[in-house]
């Protein structure tokens, strides 16, 4: 559709080379969150831009490569090559917050360590439940540490180079102390949102997961 | 000189205006290097070449403009102008060969240094926030693809997570509402379930206080609690002929150990 | 150790040809939104592939199109080019809108990390305000560095691949203006004359000798 004359003459109104349009189809198609059908494209690109020829490049362009523009019903999507699906099995994570509980145990035998399970409870006020513990163990940011030299011998427990690795921190003493918290605001003056506490009893409210503390009996 | 008068009347009567300005927009300035900043530009020149001199003046101004208007000023702001009124006379005196410390000069160096590295960040600042962004000029692929076959749940946790956790910790006892609470108690009746799962195994003495339950021992509170239930118990497993008691002397730690099977 | 065994055994795990890696490459990277370091692509790719070489000729393969691979610190990733951002707006999220409090001292932490506390305060001459802190780690554009080995050991702060990825920076040494103001002396530690004064808190400012090595890190 292009021709000569329309080249030096480029008003506001007329669309962009072909290379350019399929440039922008290629980066939208690239960005968008599900497939887009030409009509959706179009309305996106500039005006009078020839949706329907600059796919037709973006999809030769892409023959071969390890990502391919397909036709999903009557929109489009980038979807990798299908002989190499096989790359993706890794992909697939389930993104989950860790649990109030889990989070404070860990925060405690980051600060603490190397700690005791009964330390641990006497500065949360709350039993730690086996699940607790496993999960942390499981996702390799604890590990045990040597056995305290009282009586029962019990196991300690310390974080791993992979907590530092994954929180970004050279070492556990890098984390700032209690009177660095306050002063840089982290210690907040309220209750932080979304930790809810038991104002009656002074005792943690459960998990959405159902992974609650077990309540032992211990304290009543 | 008439001349001199008369600019000097004329910059402090702009001075005025701008100190007033100041004030009254006291709000929108992040403290006295803010200010100072800001009536830096009044002097209309190189940061480099300005005059800390009159500098000093327009702040000293601008501060006591404050208090005409019975502005309360924050105390840095008061910390600020008692340095400066320091550091104008330290300008205008001839220096004393008696008295220690830098000289004037040296110090209206280091603020001249202060002002020029603080304008230096504002605008870095700019150029960085102005540049092409990720997820407003330039985006990350919006279909990320995901194979249906092995799944692995990947928790995520950040430092940030983890500070506020130990904080919460810390602070939880600061939002409890007022209301008495029972000190922690062990009872006699846990002692005494626990010892008797305990003391099978104490065959030679042992100390009482080594039966102590974990989580009881750190706390003052709770082990002077478990002490005395511990203690109970011992007596009561005495009376019932399942274990020995005894002491060295009065006061010296009691011991015990299970009662030989067969006496 | 005959070379005739060993050959046997590594054609069971040969490398594919480059042009195949560079296609793999290609496709694992399109897949996520996340940066990902060689290493981590290796880790997918199969045995004995050079990702390095890979990441190259992909990387000019995709020079002037609509999508690019970016470098972000160590982490490589597909970014549409910045100049087709106005064709994103459905993609464009809801930007906070950063006080000038966090701005200057998220700029002072990019330009002087690691950096203390103690130092923005001294840099912005106002103690650092309550959450500024907090905002900028939650945005995950800061985090903590090492302490620094003076009396207090303060924690620092460093900024993060996160932000770098933000930003369109391949590393810290490419923020704007970065070479002028170390030559013209501004990133440069200089103490107070005499008795210090903190002008944040009026307080006597800690030595802070012997830490121009730390500040060089980054940069060098």
């Amino acid at each position: 559709m292009s021709d000569a004359p329309e080249k030096d003459v480029s008003s506001l109104f007329e669309a962009p080379p072909m290379a350019e349009q399929e440039r922008m189809v290629e980066a939208i198609l690239f960005a968008t969150s599900e497939p887009m059908s030409a009509r959706q494209i179009e309305a996106r690109l500039p005006h009078g831009a020839d949706v329907a020829e600059a796919l037709v490049h973006v999809r030769k362009r892409y023959q071969g490569r390890g990502v391919h523009l397909t036709k999903i019903g009557d929109a489009w999507a980038f979807r990798t090559a299908p002989d190499l699906g096989f790359l993706m099995q890794k992909e697939q994570v389930e993104e989950r917050k860790l649990s109030r509980a889990a989070m404070e145990t860990l925060a405690i035998i980051a600060y603490h360590q190397p700690v005791t399970r009964g330390e641990i409870e006497e500065i949360r006020g709350v039993s730690v439940s086996r699940g607790t513990i496993d999960l942390l163990l499981e996702l390799e940011w604890i590990k045990l540490g040597r056995r305290r030299m009282t009586p029962g011998r019990p196991v300690t427990f310390i974080v791993t180079q992979t907590f530092l690795d994954h929180f970004g921190l050279e070492s556990a003493r890098d984390l700032p102390g209690l009177k660095e918290l306050r002063e840089t605001g982290l210690l907040e003056n309220r209750p932080p949102p979304g930790a809810p506490i038991d104002l009656a009893t002074g005792e943690e409210i459960e998990d959405e997961d159902g992974e609650a503390d077990d309540q032992d009996d211990m304290f009543t | 000189m008439p001349d001199d008068q008369f600019d000097a009347d004329r910059v402090s009567t702009e001075d005025r205006l701008a100190a007033e300005a100041l004030v009254v927009d006291l709000d929108g300035f992040e403290g006295p290097l803010d200010v100072l900043l800001t009536l830096s530009r009044t002097q209309k020149v190189d940061l480099r070449k300005i005059s800390i001199l009159a500098l000093a003046e327009q702040y000293l101004r601008f501060v006591e403009e404050a208090k005409r208007l019975r502005i309360e000023l924050a105390a840095d702001y008061l910390v600020m102008a008692a340095w400066l009124a320091f550091l104008k006379s330290r300008l205008l005196l001839p220096p004393d060969p008696e008295e220690e410390g830098p000289s004037g000069e040296e110090l209206a160096a280091h603020l001249a240094f202060q002002l020029e590295r603080l304008e230096a960040m504002r605008r870095v600042s700019a150029q960085l926030m102005g540049r092409d962004r990720l997820g407003r000029d330039f985006f990350a692929r919006g279909m990320t693809e995901s194979v249906t076959s092995t799944r692995k749940v990947h928790y995520r946790a950040s430092v940030l997570d983890l500070m506020q956790a130990y904080a919460r910790i810390k602070t939880r006892d600061d939002f409890e509402p007022l209301h008495f609470r029972r000190g922690p108690v062990f009872t006699m009746e846990q002692a005494l379930e626990r010892m008797k799962g305990l003391i099978g195994h104490a065959i030679e003495w042992g100390e009482l206080s080594q039966f102590l339950p974990e989580g009881w021992i750190l706390d003052p509170k709770k082990r002077r609690s478990a002490m005395a239930s511990t203690f109970a118990a011992s007596l009561e497993l005495a009376k019932l002929g399942q274990v020995e008691l005894r002491q060295d002397e009065a006061f010296a730690p009691l011991q015990l150990r299970a009662r030989q099977a067969r006496s």
